[in-house]
């Protein structure tokens, strides 16, 4: 969620510049950057699924092992 | 001063207000039809054939003891059917209930994504509601509510793409513009599309055959099991806001909106007599009716085979109209 | 070398990590009063169905071995209370059996047109809350329209709607009321139109077939060894019917047939039960037709004291084989050992083996598929 | 007012973004997250950026973070993944990164407001709008762009995404 964070607070200075600078690749960008971030969840998650249906914690402690 | 801030104020008041009131007759209806549909009479008691139900249920509501389980999470227990609700009012905002100003509170041109959008918020209510109740049954419908509702919005949206492509516009207003100039409703260009977007709604706003999240038979009331008095009826006003957003929905973009039928016949156009508002809500009307009715005959799908009709069935579909709708377009 | 020894736990774990436990009920919509399944799930699949019963116990069988022969008709109302006739209709010829009592065929005749318009209300009322089960509201509607008729004819016989002490030892206290007959026959020719009503709603359509077809699929080897019957046994193509095989009252003077299932899934046993309403109207129109004349009452002493001795009569009730053991000492007026074989418990065993694999939503289904009263279950 | 407006919007993202990381359960967290996701489309649509705006709203806040919560929800099932805020090591490497991108924008704003000073009306001639018509709609534009200039990776990016779809069913599904 983190990660979420700070792709916003990315995507907010790109639509700001772009704003600014009447240009719309900022915005073209942060269509893109969103796409990314929807790839990137569905995958994230898929591995804390994976890994909590192993290990039964989320804790990042224990995923140091890359392997289960 | 007026007309930023005092008219549109004017409009929300009285947008919320009937759309409310039209609620708690929806309901009201709902329960009369039924009631024929079953060989019953539905309720009598209170006024003559049983009108003032309408008023007497949210009274008895309100007056309802409010319970909040002791383990539940509590800001969220309260938070959740407030976030059902607002976004099934808020869409209102942008349906226009006729082509001047004065019937619509916002005009933006990306109508149709601002309604998607915001419908897509209204799954929060459920799935929070499910899970801050602290129990089991509403957490095992508010995880069926979120797939449900996340796999037959892609369904729902990729059919309206298709409608917006024939339209070429995603404001409201062009749409049903585009219906006039098309000289037909689009539920007759569309007609796989109307379906869809009706089935899907169906789906989206938890009615039978697909009212899986409450499930009264399965799940015991699935996600408002644990709520009682005015927090439920946040919920069952949101219910039904959203099938009236979804008849809405399909009465302006499939069935012409606020225009009389055959718009482009003179010969028919003493039924411009009849304002615009009028017709529009006698297509929503008649929608709500098709949903009570469907509500009457048919049995609940299950869990998986809901699932599998979304994305075996729905989606295919769907990808299929939009790519032969997109093909029409370059061709013609 | 360690992925081997890992193997196995991850299989294991794979497996049980998800595992939800539920409690269905007591207080639930659809256990059909007030059942207890202990559902334990993956995700929403079914692993393992416990059914906890006796929320309703009333020592029955306790009751009986200290009421005398006459006043235990009563309390088998109260077992199976909505297929009272049948139970009433089981123990009186029970008694009669040990007795060796001959019943005017007047009375029989009667007893049969009775058993079989209770089998009829009691399956108006399976088919009206199964379907509501799967969410089919209409039909529940629909169906108790129906037994509305019913319970008026029993109103119109004995009085009750629900609990009818309608039988006695010997024979029927009570012959028909003038005109019941035709109103009978009226009802049968209601019946007959409001059936395709049901069908009409449920057969054909595609989400009941998708809700009942290969659900809770059980085999006629399995499901004699689980001891099931009625309905349930014959969905599986076992036929077994207490009517044909023991016939009691007037059965074996009438024509019907017995529908079997070939799959043994939900949907059989819907169709079965649907084909059950016709023969029962069949079995009522030859009844109702070939009503003999005679008295109701058969000879029986004022004070009933069986001989010595035991017996066991099954009946067929509408859920499936409705015994009692019977055991009496010949000397105190009452039984010396009640025992009920029950058909709804003998069913409810095959819930847990039923729902394996399925998911919770099926459960309900299944529960319904059984057709249990709790009140029989738990006696 | 459209000050006050940023100003307000500003103040409660960052809030929420705090309490985003701060909450102790997690699905306080996630709601703390939407909601600053639908404060930014409403930032956005100050911007004039509406289609980003509803973007913003429809795959992040209806999508992604349902995701999340739909995570979030299955994992703390059973219990509460103990919190742990141990290691300072962790902390101290981040206060340092977190430092030295805070003097990195200093610099930049120092510098691009030293050198160029160059306004923004400039700056837009420089780079002109690719379909300059201010006729056409945001979205239009948008999406004018979208299919001409970036066509590859937008083309990229679907393939992305079907490759993230794959990888995640593959991932969470229990036994294929």
């Amino acid at each position: 969620m983190s990660i979420e964070l700070i792709l916003n607070a990315v995507n907010i200075n790109l639509v700001a510049l772009s704003d600014q600078l009447q240009n719309l690749v900022g915005q073209v960008f942060v269509v893109f950057i969103i796409a990314v971030a929807a790839a990137e969840a569905a995958v994230g998650l898929g591995i804390i699924i994976a890994f909590y249906r192993n290990k039964e914690t989320v804790n990042i402690d224990e995923m140091s092992l890359m392997r289960w | 001063m007026l007309d930023t801030f005092v008219i549109p104020l004017l409009q929300i008041a009285v947008l919320v207000n009937a759309v409310l009131v039209a609620v708690t007759f929806l309901v009201l209806m709902e329960r009369k039809v039924m009631g024929w549909a079953q060989a019953r009479l539905g309720p009598m008691r209170v006024g003559p054939y049983g009108i003032l139900q309408a008023i007497v249920d949210p009274i008895k509501l309100i007056l309802k003891e409010d319970i909040t389980p002791a383990k539940a999470d509590k800001w969220v227990f309260t938070l959740a059917p407030i976030m059902s609700l607002v976004p099934a009012l808020v869409v209102f905002s942008v349906i226009p209930f006729g082509p001047d100003p004065l019937y619509y509170v916002a005009d933006i041109n990306v109508g149709l994504l601002f309604i998607i959008s915001v419908t897509s918020i209204g799954v929060y209510g459920i799935i929070l509601g499910g899970w801050s109740s602290n129990s089991k049954y509403p957490l095992l419908a508010s995880l069926r509510a979120s797939a449900q509702l996340i796999s037959y919005e892609i369904a729902v949206v990729m059919t309206l793409v298709s409608v917006v492509l024939t339209a070429g516009t995603l404001n409201m207003i062009g749409i049903v513009e585009a219906q006039r100039e098309a000289g037909l409703w689009f539920a007759f260009i569309q007609p796989v599309a109307c379906v869809l977007v009706f089935i899907g709604g169906l789906a989206e706003t938890n009615r039978l055959p697909f009212d899986l999240p409450e499930a009264e038979t399965e799940l015991t009331g699935g996600f408002h099991t644990e709520y009682s008095g005015m927090r439920w009826a946040l919920f069952f006003l949101a219910e039904y806001a959203n099938i009236i957003v979804i008849s809405a929905i399909v009465a302006l973009m499939f069935f012409g909106g606020w225009m009389r039928p055959f718009p482009n016949v003179e010969a028919l156009s003493f039924l411009d007599l009849v304002p615009p508002w009028v017709w529009y809500c006698g297509k929503i009307f008649f929608f709500l009716y098709i949903f009570v009715w469907i509500r009457a005959t048919f049995p609940r799908y299950r869990y998986d085979q809901l699932m599998a009709l979304g994305w075996k069935v729905f989606i295919p579909i769907a990808i299929g109209n939009l790519v032969l709708t997109g093909i029409a377009k370059v061709v013609l | 070398m360690t992925k081997v020894i890992d193997a196995p736990r991850r299989i294991g774990q794979a497996f049980d990590t998800d595992e939800l436990v539920l409690n269905m009920g007591p207080q639930h919509p659809s256990t059909h009063g007030v059942l207890r399944v202990v559902l334990r799930l993956d995700g929403e699949r079914v692993v393992d169905a416990d059914c906890v019963i006796g929320y309703i116990h009333r020592g029955v069988e306790k009751l009986c071995e200290n009421r005398d022969w006459t006043q235990i008709v009563l309390l088998t109302d109260r077992m199976d209370y909505v297929a009272a006739a049948t139970s009433n209709l089981g123990y009186v010829e029970a008694v009669e059996k040990l007795m060796q009592v001959e019943v005017p065929r007047r009375a029989r005749y009667i007893r049969t047109i009775l058993a079989e318009l209770q089998r009829i209300a009691s399956h108006c009322l399976w088919l009206g809350t199964h379907a509501m089960d799967i969410g089919a509201m209409t039909v529940l509607l629909y169906s108790f329209r129906e037994r509305e008729f019913v319970l008026d004819l029993f109103e119109e016989y004995c009085g009750a709607r629900l609990t009818y002490n309608s039988m006695r030892v010997g024979g029927l206290p009570l012959d028909i009321p003038t005109g019941w007959d035709k109103r009978v026959l009226a009802f049968c020719d209601v019946m007959e139109t409001k059936l395709d009503e049901y069908e009409e709603l449920l057969t054909n359509n595609r989400i009941w077939l998708g809700r009942t077809r290969d659900i809770g699929v059980i085999s006629g080897e399995d499901a004699t060894a689980l001891g099931l019957c009625g309905p349930p046994l014959r969905g599986s193509g076992v036929s077994r019917d207490v009517r044909k095989d023991e016939p009691n009252a007037a059965y074996e003077e009438f024509e019907f047939d017995i529908p079997l299932g070939t799959r043994g899934d939900t949907y059989d046993r819907y169709l079965i039960r649907l084909e059950e309403f016709k023969q029962s109207i069949r079995i009522l129109r030859q009844a109702v037709e070939g009503l003999p004349e005679g008295p109701v009452m058969g000879k029986v002493p004022r004070l009933i004291k069986p001989p010595a001795g035991e017996t066991y009569h099954p009946v067929e009730s509408p859920k499936g084989e409705l015994g009692y053991f019977i055991v009496s000492d010949g000397r105190s007026t009452n039984p010396y050992r009640f025992r009920v074989r029950p058909p709804s418990f003998c069913n409810l065993q095959a819930l847990n083996r039923l729902c394996k694999g399925h998911l919770v939503a099926d459960v309900v289904a299944l529960i319904g598929t059984i057709d249990i009263v709790l009140g029989e279950v738990d006696r | 007012m459209d000050a006050f407006v940023f100003y307000l919007l500003a103040t409660l993202i960052l809030g929420l973004g705090i309490m985003v990381i701060t909450a102790r359960n997690a699905v306080h967290s996630v709601l703390f997250l939407v909601l600053n996701f639908l404060l930014v489309a409403i930032l956005y649509v100050t911007l004039s950026a509406q289609f980003v705006a509803v973007i913003q709203v429809l795959v992040y806040a209806g999508g992604i973070v349902v995701l999340y919560l739909f995570v979030v929800m299955l994992v703390s099932l059973k219990k509460a993944p103990e919190l742990r805020s141990d290691s300072r090591r962790v902390g101290r490497t981040g206060l340092l990164l977190a430092g030295v991108v805070l003097a990195e924008l200093i610099a930049i704003v120092w510098f691009t407001s030293a050198s160029s000073g160059a306004p923004p009306a400039q700056a837009a001639a420089d780079f002109p709008p690719r379909l300059a018509s201010d006729a056409m709609l945001n979205t239009e534009r948008l999406g004018w762009v979208l299919y001409t200039e970036y066509l590859i990776p937008f083309e990229v990016a679907s393939m992305l995404l079907l490759v993230a779809m794959i990888g995640a069913i593959v991932l969470a599904k229990k036994n294929l």
